[in-house]
Protein backbone atom coordinates (compact mmCIF):
# COMPACT_ATOMS: atom_id res chain seq x y z
CA UNK A 1 0.00 0.00 0.00
CA UNK A 2 1.32 3.55 -0.82
CA UNK A 3 -0.27 6.23 1.67
CA UNK A 4 0.90 9.75 1.48
CA UNK A 5 -0.63 12.44 3.87
CA UNK A 6 -0.40 15.93 5.10
CA UNK A 7 -1.28 16.15 8.52
CA UNK A 8 -2.36 19.02 10.68
CA UNK A 9 -2.49 16.85 14.14
CA UNK A 10 0.18 14.98 15.97
CA UNK A 11 -0.15 11.19 14.85
CA UNK A 12 1.49 7.78 16.11
CA UNK A 13 4.10 6.80 14.38
CA UNK A 14 4.26 3.11 15.79
CA UNK A 15 0.68 2.73 15.05
CA UNK A 16 0.84 4.36 11.24
CA UNK A 17 4.12 1.85 11.04
CA UNK A 18 1.93 -0.93 12.33
CA UNK A 19 -0.75 -0.74 10.01
CA UNK A 20 1.28 -0.11 7.12
CA UNK A 21 3.40 -3.49 8.01
CA UNK A 22 -0.26 -5.84 7.90
CA UNK A 23 -0.91 -4.14 4.32
CA UNK A 24 2.50 -5.83 2.93
CA UNK A 25 3.04 -9.48 3.93
CA UNK A 26 5.24 -9.97 1.08
CA UNK A 27 7.78 -7.18 3.06
CA UNK A 28 10.44 -9.06 4.42
CA UNK A 29 12.19 -5.69 5.75
CA UNK A 30 10.35 -2.77 6.85
CA UNK A 31 12.22 0.63 7.60
CA UNK A 32 11.52 3.79 9.03
CA UNK A 33 12.44 6.95 9.94
CA UNK A 34 10.65 9.27 12.20
CA UNK A 35 11.98 13.01 12.47
CA UNK A 36 10.73 14.65 16.06
CA UNK A 37 10.87 18.68 17.55
CA UNK A 38 14.37 18.43 19.32
CA UNK A 39 14.04 20.12 22.66
CA UNK A 40 17.30 21.45 22.40
CA UNK A 41 18.55 25.51 21.61
CA UNK A 42 15.56 26.66 24.19
CA UNK A 43 13.21 25.65 20.98
CA UNK A 44 9.92 26.11 22.76
CA UNK A 45 7.83 25.26 19.51
CA UNK A 46 8.30 24.40 15.54
CA UNK A 47 6.29 25.93 13.12
CA UNK A 48 5.94 23.99 9.75
CA UNK A 49 3.61 25.91 6.89
CA UNK A 50 2.92 24.85 3.04
CA UNK A 51 1.33 25.97 0.42
CA UNK A 52 -1.66 23.65 -0.33
CA UNK A 53 -1.47 23.60 -4.44
CA UNK A 54 2.13 22.35 -4.19
CA UNK A 55 2.84 20.75 -1.00
CA UNK A 56 1.08 17.48 -1.11
CA UNK A 57 1.24 17.10 -5.23
CA UNK A 58 5.08 17.45 -4.33
CA UNK A 59 4.83 14.54 -1.42
CA UNK A 60 3.18 12.11 -4.42
CA UNK A 61 5.21 13.15 -6.94
CA UNK A 62 7.99 11.94 -4.37
CA UNK A 63 6.53 8.88 -3.64
CA UNK A 64 5.89 8.30 -7.14
CA UNK A 65 10.08 8.70 -7.59
CA UNK A 66 10.51 6.46 -4.74
CA UNK A 67 8.74 3.43 -5.76
CA UNK A 68 10.34 3.88 -9.29
CA UNK A 69 13.97 3.84 -8.08
CA UNK A 70 13.20 0.78 -5.36
CA UNK A 71 11.32 -2.27 -5.55
CA UNK A 72 9.11 -1.78 -2.87
CA UNK A 73 5.85 -3.15 -1.20
CA UNK A 74 4.39 -0.42 0.06
CA UNK A 75 5.39 2.97 1.41
CA UNK A 76 3.93 5.63 3.73
CA UNK A 77 4.88 9.43 3.61
CA UNK A 78 3.27 11.08 6.48
CA UNK A 79 4.66 15.28 7.60
CA UNK A 80 2.97 17.42 9.69
CA UNK A 81 1.88 21.18 9.46
CA UNK A 82 1.24 23.73 11.75
CA UNK A 83 2.48 24.41 14.97
CA UNK A 84 4.29 21.55 17.50
CA UNK A 85 5.90 21.21 20.33
CA UNK A 86 8.98 19.70 21.58
CA UNK A 87 8.74 15.50 21.12
CA UNK A 88 6.50 16.03 18.82
CA UNK A 89 6.74 13.65 15.79
CA UNK A 90 6.82 16.11 12.07
CA UNK A 91 7.53 13.17 9.97
CA UNK A 92 7.61 9.57 9.26
CA UNK A 93 8.76 7.25 6.30
CA UNK A 94 8.23 3.62 6.12
CA UNK A 95 8.98 1.18 3.15
CA UNK A 96 8.96 -2.33 3.40
CA UNK A 97 11.09 -4.37 0.33
CA UNK A 98 11.98 -7.92 -0.33
CA UNK A 99 15.11 -7.30 0.42
CA UNK A 100 16.21 -4.71 2.88
CA UNK A 101 18.70 -2.54 1.07
CA UNK A 102 15.89 -1.20 -1.38
CA UNK A 103 13.45 -0.56 2.10
CA UNK A 104 16.47 1.66 3.59
CA UNK A 105 17.64 3.17 0.71
CA UNK A 106 14.12 4.35 -0.08
CA UNK A 107 13.52 6.07 3.22
CA UNK A 108 17.24 7.54 2.80
CA UNK A 109 15.78 8.97 -0.41
CA UNK A 110 12.61 10.14 0.52
CA UNK A 111 14.18 11.49 3.53
CA UNK A 112 16.80 13.44 1.77
CA UNK A 113 13.89 14.97 -0.65
CA UNK A 114 11.73 16.39 1.96
CA UNK A 115 14.37 17.82 4.16
CA UNK A 116 15.59 20.06 1.27
CA UNK A 117 13.15 19.27 -2.12
CA UNK A 118 9.76 19.58 -0.76
CA UNK A 119 7.41 22.57 -0.04
CA UNK A 120 7.02 23.17 3.14
CA UNK A 121 8.96 26.05 5.41
CA UNK A 122 9.55 25.59 9.25
CA UNK A 123 10.31 28.16 11.91
CA UNK A 124 11.07 27.71 15.19
CA UNK A 125 9.77 29.63 18.31
CA UNK A 126 13.02 30.51 20.74
CA UNK A 127 12.67 33.04 23.76
CA UNK A 128 13.61 36.21 21.39
CA UNK A 129 10.81 34.98 18.91
CA UNK A 130 10.42 32.96 15.63
CA UNK A 131 13.29 31.97 13.13
CA UNK A 132 12.96 30.70 9.85
CA UNK A 133 14.86 27.65 9.55
CA UNK A 134 16.69 27.17 5.99
CA UNK A 135 18.30 23.67 5.22
CA UNK A 136 21.92 22.98 6.13
CA UNK A 137 24.30 22.49 3.52
CA UNK A 138 25.23 18.92 4.79
CA UNK A 139 21.15 18.64 3.70
CA UNK A 140 21.89 20.08 0.31
CA UNK A 141 24.54 17.57 -0.07
CA UNK A 142 22.66 14.58 0.77
CA UNK A 143 20.51 15.63 -1.91
CA UNK A 144 23.05 15.54 -4.45
CA UNK A 145 23.91 12.28 -3.89
CA UNK A 146 20.63 10.86 -5.59
CA UNK A 147 21.58 12.86 -8.71
CA UNK B 1 -9.77 42.79 -12.27
CA UNK B 2 -7.00 41.25 -9.92
CA UNK B 3 -4.37 38.54 -9.19
CA UNK B 4 -3.41 36.89 -5.80
CA UNK B 5 0.00 36.91 -4.52
CA UNK B 6 0.90 34.30 -1.65
CA UNK B 7 3.44 35.10 0.69
CA UNK B 8 4.99 31.93 1.95
CA UNK B 9 7.85 31.15 4.69
CA UNK B 10 9.59 34.98 5.95
CA UNK B 11 8.39 36.19 2.86
CA UNK B 12 5.05 36.45 4.71
CA UNK B 13 6.99 38.18 7.77
CA UNK B 14 8.45 40.66 5.18
CA UNK B 15 5.41 41.54 3.99
CA UNK B 16 3.23 41.44 6.85
CA UNK B 17 0.65 39.56 5.30
CA UNK B 18 0.52 36.31 4.12
CA UNK B 19 -1.76 36.93 0.96
CA UNK B 20 -1.73 40.80 -1.44
CA UNK B 21 -4.23 41.81 -3.70
CA UNK B 22 -2.46 42.67 -6.99
CA UNK B 23 -4.59 45.16 -9.02
CA UNK B 24 -4.42 44.58 -12.93
CA UNK B 25 -4.96 47.98 -14.10
CA UNK B 26 -6.07 48.22 -17.80
CA UNK B 27 -4.15 46.24 -19.31
CA UNK B 28 -5.47 43.17 -17.07
CA UNK B 29 -2.39 41.08 -16.70
CA UNK B 30 1.03 41.83 -15.45
CA UNK B 31 4.38 40.58 -15.88
CA UNK B 32 7.32 40.20 -13.12
CA UNK B 33 8.80 43.68 -13.24
CA UNK B 34 5.26 44.88 -13.38
CA UNK B 35 4.69 42.69 -10.24
CA UNK B 36 7.77 43.71 -8.27
CA UNK B 37 6.66 47.46 -9.19
CA UNK B 38 3.28 47.03 -6.98
CA UNK B 39 5.34 45.02 -4.12
CA UNK B 40 6.62 47.09 -0.84
CA UNK B 41 10.21 47.12 -1.37
CA UNK B 42 11.50 45.28 1.13
CA UNK B 43 9.48 42.50 -0.37
CA UNK B 44 10.33 43.26 -4.00
CA UNK B 45 14.29 43.24 -3.13
CA UNK B 46 13.79 40.02 -1.67
CA UNK B 47 11.73 38.33 -4.23
CA UNK B 48 14.37 39.22 -6.78
CA UNK B 49 16.72 36.72 -5.12
CA UNK B 50 17.64 33.66 -7.27
CA UNK B 51 16.71 31.11 -4.59
CA UNK B 52 13.00 32.60 -4.41
CA UNK B 53 11.11 30.99 -7.32
CA UNK B 54 7.01 31.95 -8.53
CA UNK B 55 4.42 29.62 -8.89
CA UNK B 56 1.43 30.48 -11.33
CA UNK B 57 -1.74 28.60 -10.88
CA UNK B 58 -0.25 25.79 -8.51
CA UNK B 59 2.71 24.82 -11.16
CA UNK B 60 6.41 26.69 -10.39
CA UNK B 61 7.72 28.90 -13.31
CA UNK B 62 11.06 27.67 -14.13
CA UNK B 63 12.13 31.68 -14.44
CA UNK B 64 10.19 33.81 -12.82
CA UNK B 65 10.84 36.45 -14.89
CA UNK B 66 8.85 35.10 -18.09
CA UNK B 67 5.22 35.03 -15.72
CA UNK B 68 2.13 36.74 -17.57
CA UNK B 69 -0.61 36.52 -14.66
CA UNK B 70 -4.05 37.20 -15.34
CA UNK B 71 -7.25 38.16 -13.74
CA UNK B 72 -8.28 35.18 -11.09
CA UNK B 73 -4.68 33.99 -11.27
CA UNK B 74 -3.07 33.09 -7.99
CA UNK B 75 0.57 33.46 -7.50
CA UNK B 76 2.93 32.92 -5.25
CA UNK B 77 6.40 33.62 -3.64
CA UNK B 78 8.19 30.48 -2.65
CA UNK B 79 11.40 30.99 -0.09
CA UNK B 80 13.95 28.57 0.21
CA UNK B 81 12.19 25.14 1.82
CA UNK B 82 12.90 23.46 4.69
CA UNK B 83 11.16 20.03 5.75
CA UNK B 84 11.05 16.72 7.65
CA UNK C 1 19.93 3.72 25.91
CA UNK C 2 22.04 0.94 24.81
CA UNK C 3 19.66 -2.34 24.55
CA UNK C 4 21.51 -5.28 22.99
CA UNK C 5 19.34 -8.69 23.33
CA UNK C 6 18.93 -12.49 22.14
CA UNK C 7 15.24 -13.21 21.93
CA UNK C 8 14.36 -16.78 21.92
CA UNK C 9 10.47 -15.61 22.18
CA UNK C 10 8.41 -13.21 19.59
CA UNK C 11 8.66 -9.56 20.30
CA UNK C 12 6.70 -6.63 19.41
CA UNK C 13 8.68 -4.21 17.46
CA UNK C 14 6.40 -1.03 17.02
CA UNK C 15 6.55 -1.46 21.76
CA UNK C 16 10.42 -2.01 21.65
CA UNK C 17 10.43 1.17 19.52
CA UNK C 18 8.30 3.33 21.37
CA UNK C 19 9.89 1.98 24.60
CA UNK C 20 13.53 3.12 22.97
CA UNK C 21 12.26 7.07 21.83
CA UNK C 22 11.09 7.42 25.12
CA UNK C 23 14.67 7.16 26.48
CA UNK C 24 16.13 9.67 24.18
CA UNK C 25 14.45 13.00 23.94
CA UNK C 26 17.37 14.33 22.43
CA UNK C 27 17.47 12.71 19.21
CA UNK C 28 15.53 14.87 16.30
CA UNK C 29 15.64 11.54 14.57
CA UNK C 30 14.76 7.49 15.00
CA UNK C 31 15.72 5.23 12.20
CA UNK C 32 14.54 1.66 12.92
CA UNK C 33 14.93 -1.72 10.19
CA UNK C 34 12.48 -4.98 10.83
CA UNK C 35 13.32 -8.14 9.24
CA UNK C 36 10.70 -10.27 9.34
CA UNK C 37 10.37 -13.80 8.02
CA UNK C 38 8.91 -13.93 4.39
CA UNK C 39 6.09 -16.39 3.49
CA UNK C 40 7.48 -16.98 -0.01
CA UNK C 41 8.96 -19.57 -1.99
CA UNK C 42 6.47 -22.20 0.01
CA UNK C 43 8.50 -21.35 3.57
CA UNK C 44 6.36 -23.22 6.18
CA UNK C 45 9.06 -22.37 9.04
CA UNK C 46 12.30 -20.72 9.86
CA UNK C 47 15.00 -21.25 12.74
CA UNK C 48 18.04 -19.03 13.92
CA UNK C 49 20.42 -21.16 15.58
CA UNK C 50 23.07 -19.17 17.82
CA UNK C 51 25.94 -20.43 19.77
CA UNK C 52 26.09 -18.92 23.32
CA UNK C 53 29.59 -18.08 23.65
CA UNK C 54 29.78 -16.08 20.86
CA UNK C 55 26.25 -14.67 19.68
CA UNK C 56 25.55 -12.29 22.28
CA UNK C 57 29.29 -10.76 22.48
CA UNK C 58 29.10 -10.20 19.57
CA UNK C 59 25.99 -8.40 18.61
CA UNK C 60 27.71 -6.15 22.04
CA UNK C 61 30.88 -6.08 19.82
CA UNK C 62 29.08 -4.43 16.66
CA UNK C 63 26.80 -2.15 19.03
CA UNK C 64 29.94 -1.05 20.26
CA UNK C 65 31.35 -0.76 16.45
CA UNK C 66 28.13 1.23 15.52
CA UNK C 67 28.43 3.50 18.91
CA UNK C 68 32.10 4.56 18.08
CA UNK C 69 31.44 5.15 14.17
CA UNK C 70 27.79 7.21 14.39
CA UNK C 71 27.04 10.01 16.73
CA UNK C 72 24.26 8.27 18.47
CA UNK C 73 21.42 9.15 21.38
CA UNK C 74 20.42 5.39 21.56
CA UNK C 75 20.92 1.84 19.62
CA UNK C 76 18.57 -1.02 19.96
CA UNK C 77 19.54 -4.38 18.66
CA UNK C 78 17.08 -7.46 18.87
CA UNK C 79 17.65 -10.51 17.62
CA UNK C 80 15.30 -13.61 17.11
CA UNK C 81 16.57 -17.85 17.63
CA UNK C 82 14.77 -20.36 17.39
CA UNK C 83 11.62 -21.38 15.02
CA UNK C 84 9.43 -18.57 13.57
CA UNK C 85 6.64 -18.79 11.34
CA UNK C 86 6.22 -16.31 8.34
CA UNK C 87 5.51 -12.52 9.46
CA UNK C 88 7.01 -13.04 12.64
CA UNK C 89 9.93 -10.58 13.13
CA UNK C 90 13.21 -11.76 13.35
CA UNK C 91 15.64 -8.64 14.22
CA UNK C 92 14.95 -5.36 14.76
CA UNK C 93 17.05 -2.74 14.81
CA UNK C 94 16.73 1.09 15.99
CA UNK C 95 19.34 4.42 16.40
CA UNK C 96 17.98 7.56 17.41
CA UNK C 97 20.48 10.53 16.46
CA UNK C 98 20.18 14.20 16.44
CA UNK C 99 21.21 14.34 12.92
CA UNK C 100 19.05 11.78 10.53
CA UNK C 101 21.87 10.48 7.95
CA UNK C 102 23.89 8.54 11.74
CA UNK C 103 20.56 7.03 12.61
CA UNK C 104 19.61 5.92 9.27
CA UNK C 105 23.70 4.70 8.47
CA UNK C 106 23.51 3.43 12.06
CA UNK C 107 20.26 1.23 10.87
CA UNK C 108 22.38 0.11 7.50
CA UNK C 109 25.79 -0.56 8.65
CA UNK C 110 24.26 -3.09 11.83
CA UNK C 111 22.07 -4.83 9.43
CA UNK C 112 24.39 -5.40 7.60
CA UNK C 113 26.88 -6.82 9.68
CA UNK C 114 23.56 -8.96 11.86
CA UNK C 115 23.14 -10.18 8.06
CA UNK C 116 26.96 -11.82 7.34
CA UNK C 117 29.31 -11.00 10.38
CA UNK C 118 27.32 -12.09 13.10
CA UNK C 119 26.93 -15.83 15.08
CA UNK C 120 23.89 -16.75 13.59
CA UNK C 121 23.09 -19.86 11.58
CA UNK C 122 19.56 -19.78 9.44
CA UNK C 123 17.32 -22.63 7.78
CA UNK C 124 14.11 -22.65 6.28
CA UNK C 125 11.58 -25.68 6.35
CA UNK C 126 10.08 -26.29 2.85
CA UNK C 127 7.64 -29.21 1.71
CA UNK C 128 11.04 -31.18 1.27
CA UNK C 129 13.07 -30.13 4.42
CA UNK C 130 15.22 -28.04 6.36
CA UNK C 131 17.39 -26.23 3.84
CA UNK C 132 20.35 -23.90 5.34
CA UNK C 133 20.38 -20.45 4.21
CA UNK C 134 23.90 -18.79 3.19
CA UNK C 135 24.83 -15.27 2.85
CA UNK C 136 23.88 -14.01 -0.41
CA UNK C 137 26.66 -12.21 -2.83
CA UNK C 138 24.84 -9.49 -2.67
CA UNK C 139 25.17 -9.39 1.25
CA UNK C 140 29.27 -9.61 1.47
CA UNK C 141 29.14 -6.89 -0.89
CA UNK C 142 27.04 -4.54 1.41
CA UNK C 143 29.27 -5.60 4.29
CA UNK C 144 32.42 -4.64 1.75
CA UNK C 145 31.13 -1.28 2.07
CA UNK C 146 32.24 -0.55 5.70
CA UNK C 147 35.43 -1.78 5.21
CA UNK D 1 40.33 -37.16 29.91
CA UNK D 2 38.41 -35.38 27.43
CA UNK D 3 36.93 -32.07 25.40
CA UNK D 4 33.49 -31.34 24.19
CA UNK D 5 33.00 -30.77 20.18
CA UNK D 6 30.20 -28.12 19.81
CA UNK D 7 28.87 -28.52 15.58
CA UNK D 8 26.57 -25.85 14.21
CA UNK D 9 24.46 -25.33 11.49
CA UNK D 10 24.71 -27.59 8.85
CA UNK D 11 27.28 -29.31 10.57
CA UNK D 12 25.02 -30.69 13.27
CA UNK D 13 23.07 -32.81 10.27
CA UNK D 14 26.35 -33.75 8.81
CA UNK D 15 26.98 -35.73 12.27
CA UNK D 16 23.73 -36.30 13.39
CA UNK D 17 23.85 -34.51 16.51
CA UNK D 18 25.14 -30.92 17.60
CA UNK D 19 27.49 -32.66 20.43
CA UNK D 20 30.74 -34.67 20.20
CA UNK D 21 33.18 -35.93 22.98
CA UNK D 22 36.32 -35.56 21.88
CA UNK D 23 38.51 -37.96 23.96
CA UNK D 24 42.08 -36.67 24.39
CA UNK D 25 44.19 -40.15 25.21
CA UNK D 26 46.96 -40.14 27.01
CA UNK D 27 48.77 -37.15 25.83
CA UNK D 28 45.51 -35.18 27.14
CA UNK D 29 45.98 -32.95 24.61
CA UNK D 30 44.74 -32.94 20.91
CA UNK D 31 45.81 -30.55 18.36
CA UNK D 32 44.11 -29.72 14.90
CA UNK D 33 44.76 -32.99 12.87
CA UNK D 34 44.37 -35.11 16.04
CA UNK D 35 41.04 -33.59 15.65
CA UNK D 36 40.14 -34.43 12.40
CA UNK D 37 41.02 -38.05 12.67
CA UNK D 38 38.43 -39.12 15.38
CA UNK D 39 36.08 -37.24 13.16
CA UNK D 40 33.30 -39.00 10.97
CA UNK D 41 34.83 -38.63 7.56
CA UNK D 42 32.18 -36.39 5.71
CA UNK D 43 32.52 -34.05 9.28
CA UNK D 44 36.06 -34.12 9.04
CA UNK D 45 36.12 -33.34 5.43
CA UNK D 46 33.86 -30.39 5.62
CA UNK D 47 35.97 -29.11 8.47
CA UNK D 48 39.01 -28.83 6.79
CA UNK D 49 36.93 -26.20 4.22
CA UNK D 50 38.47 -22.78 4.28
CA UNK D 51 34.93 -21.49 4.99
CA UNK D 52 35.06 -23.26 8.25
CA UNK D 53 35.81 -21.97 11.29
CA UNK D 54 37.15 -23.13 15.04
CA UNK D 55 36.62 -21.65 18.56
CA UNK D 56 38.29 -22.67 21.54
CA UNK D 57 36.53 -21.88 24.65
CA UNK D 58 34.45 -18.98 22.94
CA UNK D 59 37.26 -17.25 21.05
CA UNK D 60 37.52 -18.07 17.62
CA UNK D 61 40.95 -19.18 16.43
CA UNK D 62 42.57 -16.85 13.80
CA UNK D 63 44.01 -20.32 12.14
CA UNK D 64 42.32 -23.39 13.38
CA UNK D 65 45.35 -25.75 12.29
CA UNK D 66 46.97 -23.95 15.59
CA UNK D 67 44.77 -25.65 17.86
CA UNK D 68 45.85 -27.56 20.75
CA UNK D 69 42.81 -28.62 23.03
CA UNK D 70 42.91 -30.01 26.80
CA UNK D 71 40.47 -31.76 29.15
CA UNK D 72 37.44 -29.53 29.88
CA UNK D 73 37.68 -27.55 26.88
CA UNK D 74 34.94 -26.40 24.23
CA UNK D 75 35.49 -26.46 21.02
CA UNK D 76 33.36 -25.03 18.03
CA UNK D 77 32.89 -25.76 14.44
CA UNK D 78 31.48 -22.70 12.96
CA UNK D 79 30.19 -22.99 8.94
CA UNK D 80 29.25 -19.92 7.45
CA UNK D 81 27.29 -17.04 9.13
CA UNK D 82 23.61 -16.10 7.95
CA UNK D 83 21.56 -13.96 10.50
CA UNK D 84 19.10 -10.93 10.26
Amino acid sequence: MVIVRLSSQSFDPAAELTALEGTMPQAGGIASFVGRVRPTDGTQALELSHYEPLTLPGMEGLAEQTLARFDLEGLLIIHRVGVMQPGDPIVLVAAGARHRRDAIEAVDFAMDHLKSDAWFWKRELRADGWHWIEPRSADHADLARWK
Amino acid sequence: MAARLILLGRLADLAGTPELAVPLGDAAQIDWPGLLALLPAALAEAATGPKIRLALNGAVLADKTTLIARSGDELALLPPVSGG
